[in-house]
């Protein structure tokens, strides 16, 4: 939010990030692998708490442009495999492929005058168009140059991220995704104080009002959406280099509500919130999934069910202002929160 | 293709399309509610249908208990967790998805993978040389008669007086001394029954497993999006005109085409006329009152 | 402003005009070929009953409704087809008549995500310093705005509009639900402003409220110019009287 | 609402959801700290919620009842063996994520299962990359050369070829394939397009139908239009097995259909009320109907029911799970360590156990089993008719017709009839 810093959330984003820097020296390999897993995720839950948290947009279509990075990071690198600084070139234009597919199709919408829950639903509707799409290229007329899509099967043997001579596997490829993290995180909290930053805040909280302090909305819209649509990129290129694989299943509707879900329950209005969120969730469920229980998707839905009953405005974020409230004597911010939700509901 | 095919077609799309969406249709129309866990009521009305068909109920009454045993799951859902996000069309998201969640692996836990389904009653007809499963004629009315159904609980009905009232305008309906409230906790009730009747009606059709539903949940939503928010007039064009455009292209070229002509369909519709058939059903209508 | 040295205090130059104007919702005549001009240092006001269509007519000159026939001028340029955000910069400010502030965030952000568009990061605080104090609000300065008072969010919203760099305001019922004390504040925050120079065309309903600080007046019914003049020969007009203001 | 109930519910909510992150997090320890010398780990991924989890369940407890019987005879080199089985969900993302949890935090020995293509390519080259000794315990499209993984399930040869063999002479030469729009069904359709070739039959018309379709009509009416001798389907998921119950309405009964994966694997002549499955042949090497005419699926079966008495079937894939735990058992017993390098060096001298339905073999060139084939339908009633035996059927394909010798050249690759 623009107005004031939250306390307890800085210490703890300083906090979390230290320690994720240090970590790597005293767990094991495989942990480390699977919070840099968890990380990945994380880009997904941060576009998604910047189009919808900070500027109203709310999207199904993150696994859209989140799928579009990896197939293309996955086609281009293993067309063109040998050929030295393929790979971090391809995690560039992938990147801005993802962002100009967004700016694509927000500007198709945007100007267009569809917003809300049109949004959500034509976003949705595209996830599934490209999920329907890629579950039946398993046959052999689908193939790029040399690479065949392989329809519900997906691509296999996606080549890792290369530095020059430093292949980015184990602990290289943590680090190289911790500090993306880190720097993205830095910017678009930067970013929130910023001009631009302001005028997505407005638009959120009433667009009409907006156009009329000379804002041009629908632009605005089309290049946050961009910018959502590229870090979405980003994740689905790190998760295709992190397991060397990318399926259609990043377009189904799952994939396509997890991101919203994750947002909503942490926090959409705060960064911190949704990183902290992913990281903690896809933990939790890799936890339940690997103990076997029966019940783990049962425990699931119901935290989802509990949290977005009695924590509306995320849990994480309840917590920072619960901790502000008692280590910082914060009171009017509560409440300002609180009134912040009932205004929501009159517009929402 | 031949037309006797392509009526054939059409008849199984438009009922299929029409009893997919009209729970969904009846609850994001009124309510605003998207409801994600709509599949997992057909799934639900699925298998009351057919443990009560094991059990020896006859399959019609079997199929009125799935819409009923639905319908009142769906009040306990909104008494207890749906009543608290009236108005918070987003939050309803996260938390319908959670409840699909809870319900398809609670399924999974109680009744395992599958279960033995019913077979489709009523035997099959030839005519003009194809053969025409009775069933799937009787569900083709049946889906007509659903949305009869809708126009008389909606149209015909006090309750539906005070919903479409509160629909409309929920402060001024609760000042004139309508208890909202109770109205959306019904119109959740009637969707959820509507969906548990999907899924009694589909039950004889298909394989009983907890994922059931999903088979649904594509082609519901899609109906819901080019429909619009009036869930009468919205379904029954939309179940229509994509009703139409899905034969034609699943006959022509197959069932993957049939699948993404109705999406591009949703798409363009979004893009088009936000407010889907309905909305434009209803701006004509109130033109032709002013003129 | 080139020519204002060579005003002619009857001929003014129109900064503002509607030529043919319509707008139909189906078959519902909204507004029925309205034909309006205002002109520079006007401080001219819309009347009309519930339903007159002054609402519509703002919000074709602001670009929310595109009007369905006529042309509307803008200094003489026409901006029938340009977007809401062309016309603020060209000049053109309005406050709503529900408060279009942002309740979640403090005065001084409202002002700043209006300023910003118009000043550079320096002179912004600067201005918005200005404005606050030319309101008189500057005490409010850090308060969150669901938290002030409806005639404060009416007050701040000027501001807002202000810092647009207008040259033309449209104030839509800028005292509506306001207190005896609060209105007359309001009044002559206008009439301050249309001294300074700042031509200002605003929507009410309140006689006395228009009497006293209107320069010129138009009437509307049902969509139709019913009468227009200065604010005395409106007030003196039979019919007028007789179908709007009889009271 | 008012703030005081809403910090109450939140605090509450907050206490519950640490508590249970501290039981996640306090189970996931304790099963990594259970790696001791006197067990041996064996990995196994299987879903056991999802769509999949018809057959996944099955697998799981046919693994359950394999370790169960080594452990009661004494276990492997004098050590228990412990099972560790994640839940996979019936999602690929899971698979690749227990995967690498089991290879590098749990450090098994080795990892069994996977039930859809898809989610066996998603982990096999991770089983590749970290050297792990991988069995894939499924019956599937064949084709698959690499030297880290076993495939104890039937392949094409064992199946496709002799059952479309079967069906041409018995019922005539025009045949059309539906099949799911995956790998699975799409390479299945390739051998089946094959061997209609060379016994001189013609193919008159094949689809693929999407994995979430699960309406017809259309697909009913060509398949009318077209007029086949023999329908071959190879379907696959809840949503494609509505087919059965409106073919049976719409379609045409008296057009026999033969499947590779349909009785023997999903139970369907238990799941649809007769007469819907009837007239069905199915190649298979295992369903829980022989146990009628074999003493071996007999005392299988039986096993399996008394152990899990709730299930409802056990089924040809349950039978490939049990049989790979037993050949990898047998195979630790011989190189006399669970070390990777000498495990595959006892499959590969061409190891065999005798299984429910006779002696399973590992072919070394191709690192699938040589095993017995039955030949099956159904009646009017859905009861099971065994119509003919093939004997040690060899999955000879890869070896005879690509050259695959996997002791002698190692590689990872899956080959297609059609492809390369």
């Amino acid at each position: 939010m623009v107005q004031g810093k939250i306390k307890t959330e800085n210490i703890v984003a300083a906090l979390i990030f230290f320690f994720l820097f240090i970590c790597p020296l005293f767990i094991d390999s495989y942990s480390v692998l699977n919070i840099s897993y968890f990380l990945s995720m994380a880009f997904l839950s941060l576009s998604l708490t910047l189009i919808w948290g900070y500027c109203g947009i709310f999207s199904f279509g993150q696994a859209v442009f989140f799928g579009i990075g990896g197939y293309f990071y996955a086609v281009l690198t293993l067309n063109l495999t040998g050929t030295s600084a393929i790979t971090p070139l391809g995690l560039l234009l992938g990147v801005i492929l993802g962002g100009l597919a967004a700016w694509i199709l927000g500007y198709f919408m945007f100007y267009g005058g569809v917003n809300d829950v049109f949004v959500g639903l034509i976003t949705l509707c595209l996830t599934l168009v490209l999920s329907t799409f890629m579950g039946q290229t398993a046959g052999s007329a689908w193939n790029i140059g040399q690479v065949s899509l392989g329809g519900f099967n997906g691509i296999n043997g996606i080549p890792a991220l290369e530095l020059g001579p430093i292949s980015l596997s184990g602990n290289n490829f943590y680090y190289f995704v911790l500090i993306i993290l880190f720097v993205i995180y830095c910017l678009l909290k930067l970013f929130t104080h910023s001009k631009v930053g302001a005028a997505i805040v407005a638009i959120r909280e009433n667009r009409e009002r907006t156009k009329m302090f000379g804002y041009n909305v629908p632009k605005i819209q089309s290049l946050v959406f961009a910018a959502g649509g590229a870090l979405a990129s980003l994740s689905g290129i790190l998760y295709a280099t992190w397991g060397n694989y990318i399926t259609p299943s990043a377009f189904a509707l799952s994939s396509a509500t997890i991101p919203v879900v994750l947002v909503a329950a942490g926090g959409r209005k705060n960064f911190t919130a949704s990183i902290i969120f992913t990281v903690l969730y896809y933990w939790f469920a890799q936890g339940l999934s690997a103990s076997g229980s029966q019940y783990a998707l049962v425990i699931l839905g119901l935290i989802l069910i509990l949290v977005t009953l009695f924590v509306p405005d995320g849990i994480i974020v309840f917590l920072f202002h619960l901790s502000d409230r008692l280590f910082f004597h914060r009171e009017s911010k509560m409440k300002e929160v609180q009134e912040e939700h009932l205004h929501e509901k009159n517009i929402g | 293709m031949s037309l006797s095919s392509l009526m054939n077609q059409f008849i199984n799309d438009f009922s299929f399309l029409i009893l997919a969406a009209i729970g969904l249709a009846v609850i994001f129309g009124m309510m605003k509610i998207i409801n994600l866990a709509h599949g997992e009521f057909i799934m639900l009305g699925a298998y009351i249908t057919t443990l009560s068909a094991q059990a020896g109920v006859p399959l019609i009454i079997s199929i009125v208990f799935g819409a009923i045993g639905v319908g009142i799951m769906g009040y306990l859902i909104d008494r207890l967790i749906i009543c608290r996000l009236y108005g918070r069309t987003l939050d309803s998201v996260v938390v319908t998805w959670g409840i699909s969640m809870v319900i398809q692996q609670g399924m999974l836990i109680i009744f395992g993978p599958s279960l033995q389904g019913v077979s489709t009653p009523l035997g099959s007809v030839s005519f003009a040389g194809s053969t025409y499963s009775v069933y799937r004629i009787l569900l083709f009315a049946i889906s007509i008669g659903a949305l009869f159904l809708l126009y008389l609980i909606f149209m015909k009905t006090k309750f539906g007086l005070y919903s479409r009232a509160t629909m409309q305008n929920q402060e001024i309906a609760r000042s004139m001394g309508v208890n909202t409230n109770r109205i959306y906790s019904m119109t959740f009730s009637i969707g959820a029954a509507f969906a548990g009747l999907t899924g009694g009606l589909y039950a004889p059709t298909m394989a009983i497993s907890p994922t059931f539903g999903t088979g649904f949940l594509m082609q519901s939503f899609v109906t819901v999006i080019v429909g619009g928010a009036n869930p009468l007039i919205g379904t029954s064009l939309s179940g229509g005109v994509l009703g139409i455009v899905n034969s034609i292209l699943d006959t022509t070229w197959g069932t993957f085409f049939g699948e993404i002509g109705l999406l591009i369909c949703a798409i363009l519709v979004i893009r088009l006329l936000p407010l889907g058939f309905s909305g434009v059903v209803e701006k004509w209508f109130v033109r032709k009152r002013r003129m | 402003m080139k020519k204002t040295s060579v005003e002619n205090s009857t001929n003014k130059k129109a900064i503002l005009e509607l030529k043919g104007v319509g707008k139909y919702f189906g078959g519902l005549r909204a507004v029925d070929n309205i034909n309006l001009s205002v002109k520079k240092g006007d401080l001219h006001c819309l009347i009309g009953p519930n339903g007159a269509g002054k609402s519509t007519i703002f919000k074709m000159i602001m670009g929310v409704y595109k009007p369905t026939s006529g042309s509307i001028l803008f200094e003489n340029n026409a901006i029938t087809n340009k977007r809401t955000w062309d016309r603020v910069k060209l000049g053109l400010s309005i406050k709503m008549q529900i408060p279009g502030v942002y309740g979640d965030l403090t005065a001084y952000e409202n002002m700043k995500i209006a300023a910003q568009n118009f000043y550079k990061r320096r002179e912004m605080n600067n201005k918005i310093m200005e404005l606050f104090d030319l309101l008189e609000i500057t005490n409010l300065k850090s308060k969150i705005v669901n938290n002030l008072s409806h005639g404060q969010q009416q007050w701040l919203e000027i501001g807002m509009a202000l810092a647009c760099k207008p040259k033309m305001l449209l104030l839509d019922e800028p005292a509506a639900g306001l207190g005896p004390e609060e209105t007359n504040y309001t009044s002559d925050l206008i009439r301050k402003l249309n001294d300074k120079g700042l031509t200002i065309l605003f929507i009410d309903h309140d006689m006395d409220f228009v009497k006293n600080i209107a320069k010129s007046a138009t009437v509307l019914h049902l969509g139709n110019k019913f009468a227009e003049g200065t604010v005395d020969e409106i007030a003196s007009n039979q019919k007028v009287i007789d179908i709007y203001l009889g009271k | 609402m008012k703030l005081k109930k809403i910090s109450f519910k939140g605090v509450t909510l907050f206490l519950i959801f640490t508590l249970i992150m501290v039981l996640a997090l306090s189970g996931c320890s304790g099963s990594s700290q259970g790696s001791n010398s006197k067990t041996i780990k064996l990995g196994l991924l299987e879903d056991r919620s999802g769509d999949f989890s018809l057959v996944g369940i099955q697998k799981y407890h046919a693994a359950e009842l394999a370790v169960d019987q080594i452990n009661q005879q004494g276990g492997l080199l004098g050590k228990k063996v412990v099972l560790d089985a994640p839940d996979t969900q019936s999602n690929n993302s899971v698979y690749q994520q227990m995967a690498k949890k089991l290879i590098l935090q749990d450090h098994v020995v080795a990892i069994m299962g996977a039930y859809s293509s898809a989610s066996r390519e998603a982990i096999r080259p991770i089983m590749d990359q970290n050297k792990m000794l991988y069995f894939y315990n499924n019956q599937y499209e064949g084709g698959v050369a690499d030297n880290d993984t076993f495939l104890t399930g039937a392949v094409p040869e064992q199946q496709i070829v002799p059952l479309m063999k079967y069906m041409i002479k018995k019922f005539g030469p025009r045949v059309y394939t539906i099949a799911a729009d995956y790998n699975f069904g799409q390479i299945s359709a390739q051998w089946v397009q094959q061997s209609v070739k060379q016994d001189g039959g013609k193919l008159v018309g094949q689809e693929f139908i999407p994995l979430d379709v699960s309406q017809f009509s259309s697909t009913i009416s060509r398949i009318k239009a077209a007029k086949p001798d023999v329908l071959v389907t190879l379907l696959i998921g809840q949503n494609q097995s509505a087919f059965y119950e409106q073919w049976a309405k719409q379609g045409d009964k008296s057009i026999p259909m033969a499947s590779s994966v349909n009785l023997a694997q999903t139970y369907e002549q238990l799941r649809f009320a007769p007469p819907t499955m009837a007239n069905m042949y199915v190649t298979t090497s295992f369903m829980q109907e022989l146990d009628t005419k074999y003493p071996g699926a007999k005392t299988f079966v039986d096993a399996f029911y008394k152990k899990f008495p709730h299930d409802k079937y056990v089924g040809q894939e349950a039978e490939a799970e049990y049989s790979g735990i037993m050949l990898w058992a047998k195979a630790v017993q011989k190189a006399k360590t669970t070390d990777r390098d000498a495990v595959i060096k006892a499959l590969e001298s061409g190891i065999s156990y005798n299984g429910p339905t006779g002696p399973v073999t590992i072919d070394p060139k191709t690192h699938h089993v040589i095993r017995n084939m039955f030949l099956v339908n159904t009646d009017s009633k859905q009861k099971i008719q065994i119509d003919a035996e093939y004997k040690a059927v060899k999955p000879d394909w890869l070896s005879t017709a690509k050259g695959v010798d996997l002791p002698k050249k190692p590689q990872s690759h899956q080959y297609t009839p059609l492809g390369n």
